[in-house]
């Protein structure tokens, strides 16, 4: 380790110690367990401090906060999982000594799968779990590929049906737009002709673009065909659309993300500083 | 059999999965809701396989004195105490008391919070710098790109927004036409592209989640 | 006016003492109030019966607005729907409907153990009341019933569905015919495909890594499992030219399967020696721990090209624009609509919706996955079909084409 | 760490946004320079800048004075003109991702009802409202209004469960939906509903939320069956849908950050007691429209170094 890096180090540890002292005395009275407290303020101030320091390069100390926060997200994760499936779905209904023994209410039987019992039917999933697990062996990995296909298989089928209703039926009829918006001939339509947003023209200038767009778009998502002459044309003008809709939802999201920050600074100014009241 | 089983199993779910939406009655309801059930049940041992090869791939790290070694051991220390909090000595060890543990609520609002804003309001700049940096009329598309960019940010910037109507008019109608009609012609593509291979993994032609033989 | 004062003095002496009760069952009704507000005329012709498509534990019930919703009295303020398990009461209160309204569906729940639970296979009665703004002045319908409830064994609701199903079925399995019958089956080159075979080439020529990154997908996400064929296609190539390969995973299922998918490419690029099991490995399943990481990862292993394909969210930019900074090559493909803006932006290609599932068609090169493809297309093909035809429909008014694709819950 | 602390705490806020503001005017000059020569600047200079125009108008927190549009000016002047002793139902229809945006319009509602001394009536159609609804009454009500009682110039009906349904009865009669408070008190014992019957007793009905069950449904199900007026705060991104609405069947509306700091700034115009309290709304204005800016001319920054160098090329 190079003497400048030590030094800085020095000086964070230095910085924490007495920012936490600081928070500490100045949380005295306000709370008990202000030491515990002034710490744990402190160090998440870090912490933030470390995520932020990223944006000005790698360092250890974001990388410090990076192997911390990989390390209790996983726990967490599992002890969650744990808790609330294991302990809160699968017990209560395979065994009632075990369910007493986590003291969760036992789930009654719902005599679902083939009439067999919920104790017999819920052990398929923890023996395809151990199937699972079987994978770090050696020369039993290969059934490990049995959990995997009923997963799979399950969310496949899943999938089909409800994504070729939401996401193609039910979109291809909405397509279905009225090209002319109560239309009372062509001299009616150009004395009436007026661009207010409501206005028969520009309705119906909308409903075509939206039909048209629609159509390009697809011609653009087309593979089996190059696109040249009026299908390249086709496909030129989706792919117009599409950028435009992309420009359009990043502008869109742009507030959205800062107020993301001022959380984060306010966070640091505010809990941790106290500059602002 | 290392093969076949696997490829039927997916077909034959597959295509219960399907029927199964087409019988309203209670009991194929019930059949597919402990499905759901189950996966969730395997998804916990298959995060236990995770963590496996999360402590393998930090442990080997330190072992063999890799960049970065000393990183791993702090990995391992969080993951290690976090998970002894989270299986909590409450009234026995094990209690369900876990998830309200003092420690592992104080590393979940201290350490997980706080990071996982910050990560997020990383944002904030990103937005910032891939505008700097993409949006320059190079060409066609991109100069569409950057121009309704332009206007909806304009439009959602509460002062140029409010004070010209016409950027209210034309942002407005960027976002309900154009824009609806882009999303509509994704979607539709998507939704074919999910119903084909999810058609594919159950006819077993897409397997190359089992790994080829 | 006169009648919203006489409401008022009702509400404040008779009103309030008695509003007490105010879960009043239809037997107890007040005639002294009738003489502050007129009462309403019944709605008519009440129907119940059994609803359709359902698990069932529900009745669907019609009837005629009352006389005096908006017409007449026009002192209709809504009806409330009862429900009695025996001709002669209790009845309880099943529902709500706004004026003007002229149909309720009573939906109970199926728990045995939850208050509202609501048996199959059992007589219930029915009784439809007109409110005023008054709880104390409305009108009654007849009772009608008994009526039962009852799950169905088939979705006639759906049939839309299972026809598309069918179809598209039908056309896959044709053109996968097709293709084994060794027809050769056109399939336009796709930018970001062609950019992934230079990227690693340039990879190998900086003797840096490549970062594959299979996105937040669970293993049975479908955008996830088109990535997996990508990610065979590009690990193959890369044990052919030896680079490196680095796949972080974020599910632990999607990581066992990223491991067997790339020691199986590797396998057939012949080089099994040459793989290694950390090459995929599990970071942790919280999204930003894990963009935290990789973002780390980019910016110690400096990879000459990220390549970026399945389900992202919100992180998908903090990735890209770090991938930038970094200096790599940046491939991205995905599904989710919200997000392709930030990776049209931020990466140098970008494999929009449907052409992640096209790319992994296409770099399999197998003549049965390019055979999906096609009915893919031909599946595009009909709906812009049917699109002029629902439109040309739409503007003769034949509205009943539309109806064609209405799906019914 | 700490040594800014009393400098900025000397310091008056305006000076200090003055300086920020300078530092970020000149480093855009500088910039344009840089871009004028068709030099990129680096992206940590983007960052930094991003940095400065987020974290000074939080230091220093500048109120742009906001004049309220017409939209949210007929809400304010709605709740100013009733007389004292008005019933006021506000609703929390929304959940913690929204509250950021649409909790500063409640308690911007909350603070402007108590201050006219109107008798408030708290509910919510979303489960998810109910701790929110929770958190204003801690942080408005009772710390700001000691002296209000519970169930005299103030009730909690809280959440039930129901959506539209809940609307269609209370429309009629508020008992049927609400036999008692959240404290399980019987509205009968409740002095503010003496005169409560249903919807239609009330003086002004205020939804705050952006999602469904929401506005639409309040304006659907209750404010035109029963004329009763209805106002609105809504998220920025539903604003757009709404605005429909009004003036016919929506009083008026208050749309995302913008819509709360108009409303604030109107408040603090008329009660200068509320100089002091915190107002989010105004607090998020700052950032929000300076960040905006910056990036705004970034993007100019980057097309004028672009055009320059693809001259310089050409040449």
């Amino acid at each position: 380790m190079k003497r400048s890096s030590i030094i800085i180090m020095l000086v964070v540890l230095a910085m924490f110690v007495i920012s936490w002292l600081a928070k500490a005395s100045s949380m005295a009275g306000v709370e008990d367990h202000n030491i515990w407290h002034g710490f744990l303020i402190t160090f998440s101030a870090f912490l933030t401090l470390a995520i932020l320091s990223f944006l000005y390069k790698d360092n250890p100390f974001y990388k410090f906060a990076e192997h911390l926060f990989v390390g209790v997200s996983a726990a967490y994760w599992m002890s969650m999982g744990f808790w609330t499936t294991i302990v809160g779905n699968l017990i209560p209904r395979i065994s009632n000594s075990l369910s007493a023994f986590f003291e969760v209410p036992p789930i009654a039987d719902e005599w679902a799968l083939l009439l067999l019992p919920d104790s017999v039917t819920f052990f398929i999933p923890v023996i395809l779990g151990i199937m699972l697990l079987l994978r770090l062996s050696r020369n039993m990995g290969w059934i490990s590929a049995w959990p995997l296909a009923f997963i799979v298989g399950s969310t496949a089928g899943f999938n089909l049906v409800r994504y070729l209703r939401s996401d193609f039926i039910e979109q291809v009829s909405s397509t279905f737009v009225p090209l002319l918006v109560d239309w009372q001939g062509t001299g009616h339509f150009f004395s009436h002709l007026n661009l207010n947003a409501s206005g028969q023209f520009v309705t119906m200038a909308g409903n075509w673009v939206i039909f048209l767009g629609v159509m390009c778009g697809l011609i653009y998502f087309f593979f089996s065909k190059e696109h040249k002459g009026i299908f390249g044309f086709g496909s030129r003008v989706g792919i117009w659309i599409l950028m435009v809709t992309f420009g359009a939802s990043f502008g869109y999201t742009v507030m959205g993300r800062i107020s993301l920050l001022v959380g984060r600074l306010t966070f640091l100014f505010g809990d941790w500083l106290g500059l602002i009241s | 059999m290392k093969r076949q089983v696997p490829l039927a199993l997916v077909f034959i779910f597959g295509i219960f999965m399907i029927i199964q939406y087409f019988i309203p009655h209670e009991k194929s309801e019930w059949v597919y809701e402990f499905f759901l059930d189950w996966i969730y049940i395997i998804g916990i041992f298959a995060l236990a396989l995770g963590i496996w090869s999360l402590i393998r791939v930090s442990y080997d790290k330190i072992k063999y004195r890799r960049p970065n070694w000393q990183y791993a051991a702090i990995t391992l220390l969080g993951l290690f105490f976090m998970i002894l909090f989270g299986f909590d000595y409450g009234r026995h060890i094990f209690s369900a008391e876990g998830l309200r543990n003092y420690m592992f609520v104080s590393f979940f609002d201290y350490i997980l919070i706080p990071i996982q804003a910050t990560m997020f309001s990383l944002l904030a700049f990103f937005i910032a710098s891939a505008a700097y940096r993409a949006f320059r009329a190079r060409s066609a598309l991109a100069t569409l790109l950057l121009l309704a960019a332009l206007i909806i940010m304009l439009r959602f910037n509460p002062y140029f927004g409010a004070v010209t109507p016409y950027i209210e008019k034309t942002a407005g109608w960027l976002l309900n036409v154009p824009n609806l009609a882009a999303k509509r012609a994704i979607i539709i593509g998507v939704g074919l592209g999910i119903v084909a291979t999810s058609l594919k993994v159950i006819l077993g032609i897409e397997r190359a989640y089992l790994g080829k033989d | 006016m006169k009648l919203t004062f006489l409401i008022a003095c009702c509400v404040l002496f008779l009103g309030f003492p008695v509003a007490g009760f105010a879960q009043d069952t239809p037997e107890e009704a007040q005639p002294a109030d009738s003489i502050t507000t007129p009462i309403p005329a019944p709605p008519g012709n009440v129907t119940a019966w059994d609803t359709e498509n359902d698990h069932g534990h529900s009745v669907s019930l019609s009837w005629e607005p009352s006389p005096d919703d908006g017409t007449g009295l026009g002192n209709v303020i809504g009806y409330i729907v009862f429900r009695s398990d025996s001709p002669d009461g209790p009845f309880v209160d099943r529902g709500v409907q706004p004026a003007g309204a002229s149909g309720h569906t009573d939906v109970g729940s199926k728990e045995e153990a939850s208050q509202d639970y609501m048996a199959d296979y059992v007589d219930y009665y029915y009784k439809v009341r007109a409110i005023t703004a008054d709880s104390l002045v409305f009108a009654e319908s007849v009772m009608v019933g008994p009526v039962q409830s009852y799950g169905q064994w088939f979705n006639t609701g759906r049939i839309p569905v299972l026809v598309f199903v069918l179809c598209f079925m039908a056309i896959t399995i044709f053109f996968i015919q097709k293709a084994k019958s060794g027809a050769n089956l056109f399939v336009r080159r796709l930018a970001g495909i062609e950019a992934v075979d230079e990227a690693i080439g340039r990879a190998t020529e900086m003797g840096k890594p490549i970062l594959y990154v299979l996105g937040l997908g669970t293993a049975a996400d479908i955008a996830t499992i088109a990535s997996y064929t990508i990610l065979g296609r590009v690990a193959k190539k890369i044990a052919e030219y030896q680079t490196g390969l680095i796949v972080p995973c974020y599910d632990p299922i999607t990581m066992t399967v990223a491991q067997e998918t790339v020691k199986t490419a590797y396998m057939d690029a012949g080089r099994p020696d040459a793989y290694n099991e950390d090459m995929v490995y599990f970071v942790t399943q919280s999204q930003f721990a894990y963009v935290a990481a990789v973002n780390g990862t980019m910016l110690r292993e400096r990879p000459a090209t990220n390549i970026y394909m399945g389900k992202f969210y919100a992180e998908s930019l903090i990735l890209a624009e770090t991938g930038a900074l970094a200096g790599s090559i940046q491939i991205a493909g995905t599904d989710e609509i919200a997000q392709i803006p930030f990776f049209v932006v931020a990466c140098d290609y970008t494999l929009i919706g449907e052409e992640l599932y096209a790319a992994s068609a296409y770099l399999g090169r197998e003549p049965l996955l390019l055979g999906s493809l096609k009915a893919q297309d031909y599946a595009k093909a009909a709906v812009i079909i049917l699109a002029i035809l629902g439109v040309i429909a739409m503007n003769v008014g034949l509205d009943g084409f539309k109806d064609l694709f209405y799906i019914s819950n | 760490m700490f040594t800014p602390a009393p400098l900025l705490a000397l310091s008056s806020s305006t000076i200090g946004v003055s300086i920020s503001l300078g530092l970020v005017g000149l480093g855009m000059v500088w910039m344009l320079i840089r871009s004028l020569r068709a030099r990129d600047v680096d992206r940590r200079i983007v960052f930094l800048f991003i940095f400065i125009s987020v974290s000074a108008p939080i230091l220093f927190p500048i109120t742009f004075s906001e004049t309220p549009t017409p939209v949210v000016k007929k809400l304010f002047d709605k709740v100013e003109s009733l007389p004292a002793d008005s019933k006021v139902l506000i609703s929390f229809d929304f959940d913690p991702a929204m509250a950021p945006e649409v909790q500063p319009m409640a308690d911007a509602f909350t603070r402007h009802c108590m201050a006219k001394n109107h008798k408030v009536i708290f509910m919510s159609l979303w489960a998810t409202g109910q701790s929110l609804l929770n958190q204003t009454m801690r942080a408005v009500l009772v710390t700001e209004f000691p002296e209000k009682r519970d169930g005299i110039d103030y009730v909690e009906l809280g959440y039930k469960a129901g959506n539209e349904g809940v609307l269609n009865v209370i429309v009629s009669n508020f008992r049927k939906m609400f036999p008692t408070d959240v404290n399980s008190i019987p509205l009968d014992s409740i002095e503010i509903f003496d005169k409560i019957k249903s919807c239609r007793d009330l003086d002004l009905i205020i939804s705050i939320g952006g999602g469904k069950p929401g506005i639409k449904e309040w304006v659907l199900f209750v404010g035109d069956p029963t004329k009763t007026p209805i106002g609105a705060g809504v998220a920025a991104v539903v604003a757009p849908q709404l605005y429909p609405y009004y003036p016919k069947q929506l009083l008026g509306l208050l749309g995302g950050v913008k819509g709360a700091a108009e409303y604030e700034s109107e408040l603090v115009r008329h009660y200068p007691q509320f100089e002091e309290v915190d107002k989010p709304g105004l607090r998020m204005m700052g950032p929000q429209t300076f960040a905006h800016v910056v990036i705004l001319a970034f993007i100019v920054l980057g097309n004028i170094s672009f055009f320059v160098s693809r001259r310089r090329a050409s040449r």
